[in-house]
């Protein structure tokens, strides 16, 4: 809801509320679908959107507060829904996929209509100390931003090699890639070698960085045993500095009805939600009570993918645990 | 907020049912991409099908009179299917390659322009500023314009070292991953809240508006005998969280808001990992309606970055390899003491080796 | 603390007088120099002058009969001029070639090694430990001694790939650069301090020590009337600090007490930028007088490392080369929530890319 | 000053005292010296030594109180003197540097007499709110750790271009050392070429890391234009957390008298002398007050040098001071 300081000199826009329209899945339309929202905001509100808000709900601009209720009723008549708002489950979106792209991971259209229909109660009734987005990317390169905007970051990435067709290599080579240095030369951990007629990967040092895949996409491909990597927390400046997600789990199988990724959030949701201060949003509350707690207190082992490395102060509170090895 | 009689909680219509045939039947079986020219893509599945794709650049802020006029594009070329990106650019989604140019000739004849494809710069995403937003320290869809005008050559080409994504916030709030792009414009405040004692009471919740403050500037204090608060000035760094929870705390000041300009970040996990934006420009100040002041610093940057980076390498890889001493001084931007970051984990920013070009 | 009669503030004594003629002459002209083989240097003059070193291990703790004997060995070969390093070796300083073996035969029949050169492993830097210090969680000289013992024959040769410097500290003070070693080996107390009210306030001054807690954990209360302290048990990691500032907060204790092992710090500025040490290893019980466990932990990493790291890799890029994860798996250390960072800045340790091996 | 708990049963160390004797720079002794040393402790203490301090004094271990001041008036009558402790500028340390190594790129051990001498009264008369480390290194390699250990740290760097023998080198070369991949490939900002014949140096891109110069001592030397870069606040753990040294300025003429070095110690310690806490290092000072502040307090110009990188939090205060190009 929002309203106007000087409702009289602006008769108008005295009131100007949005409403969030969930989006399909991948932002996938047809025109009749275009033509039918149209129809329904022309009736109802000022014909103005976004195509689309930043979490990434269709959203109508400017209504009246009487006006909410009745356009409400012809969205859900049309098939269409609210997006989530207030303290609890955000609208999930996604990258566009395996509907177009040939490296998804996983299915990320699926996962995100999946995980938006099982958590309707959550996107609908604030019941959450603050905000929650589930962002669904289908590789590393992370179309939607999920590692930077979302609390709960899924990015697809691969177990098996990367599939090469050294033919395409050859091709890219002839046509004026230098393999060396724009390939071998850039790959993160310099696992990638070129003998001037075929490349080689040592893919047990792969980091499923895609940049060889992304310059040479008709040579080399993401692997076959697809999965995710689940990070969590990210979000904005607000309060308490900008947070990029942290790694929960290094590979997650993504396959439906994604009943790991559903207990994983859910046992997020009771530690953060019992524990959680109002507008503290969950990155922030890792924060605050440590990673290691937070991971007992969810019922994940600690691994070393979790950290970018061990900690550096001495500091460590043992409490009344005193294994001798250390190893839990 | 549910009645007996009301739907709800049908969730969204199912994707599936806005997926062209061809997608359909390549779904997850597609073999490998080509951009034949800017703006324009086609996507090849193992069964040999091709789907293109041809990528034009919206506002955003978009009416029902032009979502139609894209509606009846989508009719006339692509069966009635097209997408929107996460960058707000509509793609049309075609099977008829004879089909592209008439199309881009229609699209770009309606004032949308088609590119914004590789190594190139993509729309801005942004977020509402003046139109539509209570705590804007600047515009967004207005200097979003601005900018654009002049970065539009970019946005039709693909001669960048790699991809340039920018970003466009008009608060602290950051609504949009600009704190990961290689240049985020972002809206500031400079200047702490003002307090309306008597509308407080009424519109606000003190411990949340107190807690709502990141440095713990707010302190409950009774004005007139009413239960307010006060703002410990020195404490304030103007982010306007505040007034986000009471209106009662305005943060908008027409003479010192203005925009800042951040560089170097990325969310993509390709070569580096991701990084955040850094901030290089602390203010700017507004100057509607075209900010020139802004599309200078905007444009400049990325002709440094343009005529310095290696191929492949983004802003923030292409500053790491040179340092930041040296940006500053290619940049040709002054080295402000607010850069040095003086916020929780400021002490991790500082340079801590002998490690310096001489 | 001046009194009339009392000569001071003369500082220490000009070093101009102890150099050798050889470093006299060369001051500032050296050229270059080599290692011979472990233990021995020859440093080459602009002039052409040589001046030879032979460096020996010294336990630190020396009595005046060591110190001595050094002087009578720096007699007979050395016309007197010898040196120590900051790694508490002893460094004879030689003009004539001629008497480099017969001079290492004495030195080693003393039993004081030659070596400690190059890319092997020089001598443990460590702090007092049990011999002279109220705040220790080991010993000291104990525990290098039974390390060393073990690690002598890379002090003797030049194998690692690069050097590899270990350093021991016996509590969280850490006297000496335990916290950018190649291989730190740590005390650490795990009991909150016993408090003895009786004589807190004889002994402490009560702000002092209430401001001495890093975490807060110390509150002022009055016991039995008098006025003391209480300690918040959850709050206190045990660094002893308190007990440094106020000898009534007794922070030893025989069953808690013990070793924590750090890998991968640095201080040079060579390749990589230098670097803290990271806990692998949160605590080994104390095992006197030969500690095994302790013992076998470091010798494990050292093998581990020159195993596996590249030419002129340190630990820690080392470390950085294969990750984290390879690291614990090739070290065979199994992963311990104590590892991951709970203090101040521990959200910027956290892992925040997809970058993962799988 | 040391006591035991037991002074009944131990009597022989009931008081257990340090004596902190300076060292000479860079541990230079002759055997007569050491023998003067040995008289007096012999004649006034236990006779056992730490040889040296982790600080670098020679300490004298071990004797009763009213031993103290005649071995202090042995002590000076020979020539020596008394270190410092407590809450003033510890007895500063240095490296061998041009003593004996050529890479030293300053006189460390003049350099290390000549402030031990000018700041005798800091060194003996406590008036600091803790310690006050100075350690100089001739080079970047940091023998003495002075970067992690001191918070004055002096490291010794160079302008002009690493002097360069290429005979010598191609004799490395042919004596088995891999110029490419153990040099070349080993450049922190890969500025080294090497044609199989001669290595070539873009050192406009040199850091200083010396490696090069370490692995290549008889073909490679730092340039001649020597100095230092100045460094401040590293510490232990104890109790803010373990501190590397943040760059003050990053390259200082270091030319007798060392007058400049001279004054920005005092204006350190004049800021942190009037607002550092009890027991706060002057590296947890800054961290406290922030590196904008304290430079502007000190009177240092701001660089981009002191800098890893610029914030990437928007919680810029700009005080009162609302300058129109963040120029300062």
């Amino acid at each position: 809801g929002r309203y106007s300081d000087l409702p009289d000199e602006f008769p108008e826009v005295a009131h100007f509320h949005t409403i969030r329209v969930n989006q399909p899945a991948g932002w996938f339309y047809t025109s009749d679908a275009l033509r039918t929202l149209c129809d329904i905001w022309e009736k109802h509100g000022s014909g103005l959107t976004n195509m689309h808000g930043s979490t990434g709900d269709l959203i109508f601009l400017g209504s009246k507060t009487d006006a909410i209720e009745p356009c409400f009723a012809d969205l859900t008549a049309a098939g269409f829904d609210l997006g989530g708002s207030g303290s609890d489950a955000r609208t999930p979106s996604c990258c566009v996929g395996p509907g177009r792209c040939e490296w998804s991971c996983y299915d990320t259209l699926d996962a995100c209509y999946d995980i938006t229909q099982e958590f309707q109660d959550e996107l609908h009734r604030p019941a959450f100390p603050y905000k929650f987005k589930f962002k669904f990317a289908g590789c590393p390169n992370d179309c939607v931003a999920s590692i930077a905007r979302s609390d709960m970051s899924v990015i697809g990435t691969w177990k098996d090699n990367i599939r090469i067709d050294q033919d395409q290599v050859k091709n890219y080579a002839e046509n004026g890639v230098n393999i060396q240095e724009e390939i071998c030369d850039l790959c993160p951990t310099s696992c990638i070698g070129w003998n001037g007629a075929t490349i080689s990967i040592d893919n047990s040092n792969c980091v499923k960085c895609m940049h060889c895949i992304n310059v040479l996409p008709k040579a080399l491909r993401p692997g076959t045993e697809g999965g995710a990597t689940i990070l969590v927390g990210a979000k904005a400046p607000i309060i308490g500095g900008a947070l990029l997600a942290t790694v929960f789990v290094p590979f997650l199988e993504m396959e439906p009805p994604y009943e790991d990724l559903k207990e994983l959030s859910e046992a997020i949701w009771d530690f953060w939600g019992e524990y959680g201060g109002n507008r503290e949003r969950v990155g922030e509350f890792i924060q605050r009570v440590g990673l290691a707690t937070f991971m007992d207190e969810i019922g994940l082992e600690p691994v070393p993918e979790m950290i970018a490395h061990p900690r550096t102060n001495p500091y460590i509170f043992f409490g009344d645990d005193l294994d001798e090895d250390g190893d839990e | 907020m549910t009645t007996a009689q009301r739907i709800t909680d049908i969730g969204p219509p199912d994707f599936r049912q806005f997926l062209p045939p061809v997608v359909k039947a390549n779904y997850g079986k597609w073999k490998y991409h080509e951009i034949p020219k800017p703006g324009v893509m086609v996507h090849v599945g193992e069964s040999g099908d091709k789907l293109f794709t041809v990528r034009a650049g919206s506002p955003r802020l978009l009416s029902t009179v032009s979502i139609r006029e894209f509606a009846a594009l989508a009719d006339k070329y692509c069966d009635g299917y097209l997408r929107w990106t996460s960058r707000n650019n509509v793609e049309f989604l075609l099977t008829d390659e004879s089909n592209i140019e008439p199309l881009i000739k229609e699209v770009e004849a309606k004032g949308y322009p088609v590119g914004g494809t590789g190594n190139g710069i993509s729309n801005i995403v942004h977020t509402q500023g003046w139109v539509h937003c209570h705590s804007a320290a600047t515009d967004a869809s207005g200097v979003v314009k601005a900018i654009m005008d002049e970065v539009y050559p970019h946005f039709k080409s693909m001669e960048m070292p790699a991809k340039l994504r920018i970003a466009f916030a008009c608060c602290l709030n950051m609504c949009g991953a600009v704190h990961c792009s290689d240049i985020a414009v972002l809206g500031l405040h400079r200047k702490p809240p003002i307090i309306d004692h008597s509308d407080l009471p009424k519109m606000c919740e003190v411990p949340t508006l107190i807690s709502s403050c990141p440095t713990g500037a707010i302190r409950p204090a009774t004005v007139d005998g009413k239960a307010s608060v006060e703002v410990e000035d020195e404490q304030c760094m103007y982010c306007g969280n505040c007034y986000t929870v009471c209106p009662a705390m305005q943060i908008n000041n027409a003479e010192a808001d203005g925009i800042s300009i951040w560089v170097g970040g990325k969310v993509s996990n390709a070569r580096s990992q991701p990084m955040f934006s850094k901030l290089v420009i602390p203010f700017i100040p507004n100057d509607p309606p075209r900010w020139p002041g802004v599309v200078d610093a905007v444009v400049n940057l990325i002709d440094v970055y343009a005529k310095n980076a290696r191929k492949h390498e983004r802003m923030g890889e292409w500053i790491e390899r040179i340092g930041w001493p040296k940006f500053f001084e290619v940049a040709d931007i002054p080295f402000s003491k607010y850069v040095i970051d003086d916020f929780k984990h400021a002490g991790e920013t500082y340079n801590r080796t002998a490690q310096i070009r001489q």
